[in-house]
């Protein structure tokens, strides 16, 4: 995604609904000269206007058209909180749009689309985006604790295959996301393709895991794997370099930018073992 | 004291040694980058500086491990001096800096003496900026950084080196508070040929991750900026204006046009706006548009 | 590292010397007072202890102008040490702190050396005490305090003087972050026969009254405590746990349970909770409770 | 006031209204145990769940009775904005009652009421108490910028003798609470009595001037005059120190704290020379 365009803007919030209790989908009014975004791509939202918290929040582009900005917001603590309570023309402070590489268009390939809990936000932009294009061999596996996480909603009118895990069993199949990745790889229901995914970090790591485990007929099956990472950001636009990701290098491994050589990376040449903060 | 007199009808100039900015209203070193990444989001040719991010000899990977973490009004960076090397800096970053109108003011680091040296040697001659500003404050390195500048004779040797070296442009030291008494090494400084002295680096700090039981950087300690400081660089600022005859150049906290304008009064000949640029990247311009509204706030007296 | 223990099931008792506290959670000296004035706000007989307000031989008026100014998450504050003097501290406060069922912890201060023996004889052989906060670290007067606090062979002698005068109470030493290195000044105190190090008093700052034009203090500079602090007072206390034998008090900034934790993590055997007791003086209750619940958690290695 | 009963209590917000735009008056919830207070004591809230600002923010009593307590906030600053935004039912943390001393009941004498401001609201509280406690022998003079800023209203059905000063002259007397006080005692319409005054700190001020200035027969006509004064607090309970003002002495004045040797002092005692913060 290029840089152009990019801006800090003054905007307001057309709706905010509770998806569940603590998930909100915000509608923020796209402001006049923001950018056309891909799937992966990103803002940073000032939520107070004081100085706890400090920083600008970043968040997912779930939904982009020429009025709307659509977010999905998990409350985890003073930052989301505060956005989870602004109300419909409330001003607010976009910085965006954010992001260095993003989700590739799916070419001829058919595509695994692969969520986790608010994960979900750019996977269904992705899903909606892609669908409008005429992209039809989509595939998703989409996990949350319960059905009540599974915001099936958010993807509207889409239809394209969809497998649901919850936890709790309380929607299709029991157990997470990659479990259900996993059996289905392993029941030959998924195509041949690419996987997009994005996710808790354990689960995104627990599917590289999964997809390298593959033996036999399924090896090679799945030729990429990108994934949008997510890291504590100050700047969002890689100058202060303090969102580093290690990528698997011949000795040590390279430090990258979430923000600005991500957050979609391919998740294959992600230092796991070496990503201890 | 007493009254309300920042309405000056002055112009908004500041000269310190040879360089003359069309306003005293920088952006400090690290937070952004090289001002290219900033390029699209803020006017960066209004400014009256963009210190860069401060560079060594050679490219330097910068710390392993969490680098960023928020506190109440603070914000704690363990970058490592992450950079692209002086050659790198000089052929790409310099240049395109020139061209998108910014006025550059070169921020220098090293790893001990030789190394400094050799990024002196390479700087001298060198066209495309006029202003350098030593960092002789990182707390996030092993070797140089905040080790050479709580040091009042190693403060004393570097700028001098740098004025020798350089000589003709104007050389800024940048000082850590994380001493007794700051004012000793800006009086170093300013003695060892300094044209102004910039205050100040980041306060050595720490935090725990309560949940994970466990450190939140690698390197312990890292670097407290933003709100939380700006009580104690204002005290810095002060001290240091009431010591030297050089200029001051006040950095910390900065987070309002009032938070600027607290440092002019305290005594500094120019800001830089460090962390704020993250969460409100137009207070800058807000602290210019002020400034040549009313003019530069006189300082106290005291 | 690693892994969650807070769980250890272990009492909450602390010794400290000779002294042996229910559980370590203080309230620090100054912004309770005598604990008093607290009385019926909070139950103050559940606290570990209670730091009284730093009392001098004679009493003190304290600083004229301003006192107290907010800054973002933090406190800066030019009380001066206004107290009673100790013999209206010995015949008032402290019999009425322990009869409110209070475990006083008496901090003392002094102007200057004469003043500090005359008030350690004095307390020398009253009861109603068994722990003494020696009070190097004040930074809002101009004789003793901080001045003394940061020369480590001024602690040293302060410290040892208080350990032969006071012989059999626990001493306490309470240092100051406003130096290059706390833990000379800690080794220091150790050495002297100090039972214990609390760290840390406040930050040296300033603010200025933009819209007035003048200064907020007039003692120009004040001491800065709260949250915003908290990094720089969690860093100190870090390195001196890893200097000393004995143990370490944490203060500065605690404003959450999770705060507390990590002072502890960090290597503090107790903590004091200052500024928070203004905006949640139920917080030292709480503090009590979880350890109480889930133990004290070990520091952390490193 | 005793401090008995005293205490941080977790209560709630029963109403908010804006009197007008930055002036609210806020009812809460009166907690079990929080004991009956006196015309100038005061509570101290917790405005925000974060640390910016830091601080309680005191508020001096309206009205109270048992199931209310109210306040009345002027929004100058950041406490007092959070404060303007609470909701009915939202929690409320009040630290209470506060103040060490407060206005004395009136005995037979007149009670002259002067109020500038916000400065109303322990003056409302001694009029709404007093009247109903049966004491008629009293007159109220008050002043604000414009006749916005005259709150009528809360004064309910309280008849005394009232006054009414507006700078701008859009009700009453134009011009300011101390030219009308000078302006009525000079025309020998106000009682022989004691003043009790609350107002920014110019008004109190420049009250006492006029008090002192007045020669003649006007001179010892108010034996005393009472203020309540505001500094900004940390404890609000004499513990800190923080709160000073200072009150002439023989040499250098003594310095009293606000919280807890106040709110209310005698206004002749104050050194106002010396009061420079
Ligand atoms: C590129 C990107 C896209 C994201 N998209 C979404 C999204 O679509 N929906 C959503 O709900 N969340 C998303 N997040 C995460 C979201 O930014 C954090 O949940 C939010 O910043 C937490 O702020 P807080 O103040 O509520 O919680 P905090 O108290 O700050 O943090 C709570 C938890 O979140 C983690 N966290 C804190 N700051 C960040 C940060 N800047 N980035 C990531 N994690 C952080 C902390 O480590 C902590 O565990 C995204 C993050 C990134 C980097
Ligand atoms: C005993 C007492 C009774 C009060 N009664 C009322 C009342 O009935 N109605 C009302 O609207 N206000 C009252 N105040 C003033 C009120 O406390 C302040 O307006 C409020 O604290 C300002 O907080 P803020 O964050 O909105 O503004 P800030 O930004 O903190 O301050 C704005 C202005 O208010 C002053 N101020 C700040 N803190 C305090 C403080 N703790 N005390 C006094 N002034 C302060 C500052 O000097 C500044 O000029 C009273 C104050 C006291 C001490
Ligand atoms: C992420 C980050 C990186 C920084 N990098 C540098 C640096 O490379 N060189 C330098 O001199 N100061 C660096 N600083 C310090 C700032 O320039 C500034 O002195 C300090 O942050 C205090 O100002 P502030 O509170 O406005 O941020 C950095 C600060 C931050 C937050
Ligand atoms: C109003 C105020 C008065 C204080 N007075 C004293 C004092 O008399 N003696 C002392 O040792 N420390 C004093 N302190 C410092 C505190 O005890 C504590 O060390 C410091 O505030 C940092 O902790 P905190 O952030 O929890 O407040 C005072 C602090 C405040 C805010
Ligand atoms: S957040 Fe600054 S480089 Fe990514
Ligand atoms: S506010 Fe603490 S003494 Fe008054």
């Amino acid at each position: 995604m290029s840089s152009a365009g990019r801006g800090i803007f003054l905007t307001e919030i057309l709706d905010n609904r509770a998806l569940y209790p603590d998930t909100h989908v915000i509608s923020i009014k796209r402001p006049a000269g923001f950018p056309d975004t891909e799937p992966g791509g990103f803002i940073s939202i000032r939520a107070v206007e004081n100085t706890t918290p400090l920083l600008l929040r970043p968040f997912s582009i779930m939904w982009q058209d020429d009025e709307h900005i659509e977010i999905l917001v998990k409350v985890v603590g003073p930052g989301s909180e505060a956005l989870s309570k602004k109300r419909t023309k409330e001003p607010v402070k976009i910085l965006g749009p954010l992001g260095g590489r993003t989700f590739p268009a799916p070419s001829q390939r058919p595509v695994i689309l692969i969520a986790g809990g608010t994960g979900i936000a750019p996977i269904a932009y992705a899903i909606k985006k892609w669908s409008a294009a005429g992209v039809s061999n989509a595939v998703l596996i989409y996990g949350a604790a319960s059905s009540v996480g599974i915001a099936r909603d958010i993807l509207d009118e889409v239809v394209i295959e969809s497998h649901y895990a919850t936890l709790d069993g309380s929607l299709g199949f029991e157990g997470d996301a990659v479990e259900l990745f996993k059996s289905l790889a392993l029941d030959n229901s998924l195509p041949e393709g690419d996987i997009y995914s994005c996710g808790p970090r354990g689960m995104v790591r627990a599917l590289c895991d999964a997809v390298a485990g593959l033996g036999g007929m399924y090896k090679g099956r799945f030729a990429h794997h990108y994934t949008s990472l997510e890291a504590v950001m100050a700047c969002g636009l890689g100058a202060c370099r303090g969102c580093t990701v290690p990528l698997k290098g011949d000795g040590e491994s390279a430090l990258k930018t979430v923000c600005s050589d991500g957050p979609v990376f391919d998740a294959e040449e992600i230092d796991w073992e070496g990503w201890t903060w | 004291m007493g009254g309300m007199d920042l309405v000056s009808g002055r112009g908004v100039e500041v000269t310190i040694g040879s360089a003359v900015f069309k306003n005293p209203v920088f952006l400090a070193s690290g937070p952004a980058g090289y001002g290219l990444e900033y390029e699209t989001v803020i006017d960066l040719a209004v400014l009256g500086g963009v210190v860069a991010k401060t560079i060594t000899y050679k490219p330097l990977v910068g710390n392993r491990g969490a680098r960023l973490r928020e506190t109440p009004s603070g914000l704690l960076n363990s970058i490592g001096l992450e950079n692209v090397g002086c050659e790198a800096f000089l052929s790409e970053k310099l240049p395109a800096m020139v061209e998108r109108g910014m006025r550059p003011i070169v921020s220098i680091g090293a790893e001990g003496w030789e190394d400094y040296e050799r990024l002196l040697e390479r700087l001298s001659g060198t066209e495309g900026f006029d202003a350098v500003e030593i960092n002789l404050s990182c707390p996030n390195v092993d070797i140089g950084g905040m080790a050479v500048g709580r040091d009042p004779e190693l403060v004393e040797k570097y700028v001098r080196r740098a004025s020798e070296v350089l000589g003709g442009k104007c050389i800024l030291a940048k000082l850590t508070p994380n001493v007794e008494d700051i004012v000793p090494l800006a009086l170093s400084a300013e003695g060892a040929g300094a044209d102004g002295i910039v205050a100040v680096n980041t306060i050595v700090g720490m935090d725990i991750d309560v949940r994970n039981r466990k450190l939140v950087f690698d390197r312990v300690t890292a670097g407290l900026s933003g709100p939380a400081i700006l009580p104690v660089a204002l005290a810095a600022v002060w001290k240091i204006a009431r010591s030297v005859e050089i200029p001051v150049v006040g950095v910390g906290g900065i987070s309002s046009v009032d938070d600027a304008l607290k440092f002019f009064m305290a005594g500094a000949a120019a800001v830089e706006v460090g962390t704020a640029i993250f969460y409100d990247p137009e207070l800058p311009v807000r602290i210019i548009e002020r400034l040549e509204k009313d003019g530069i706030p006189e300082r106290l007296s005291g």
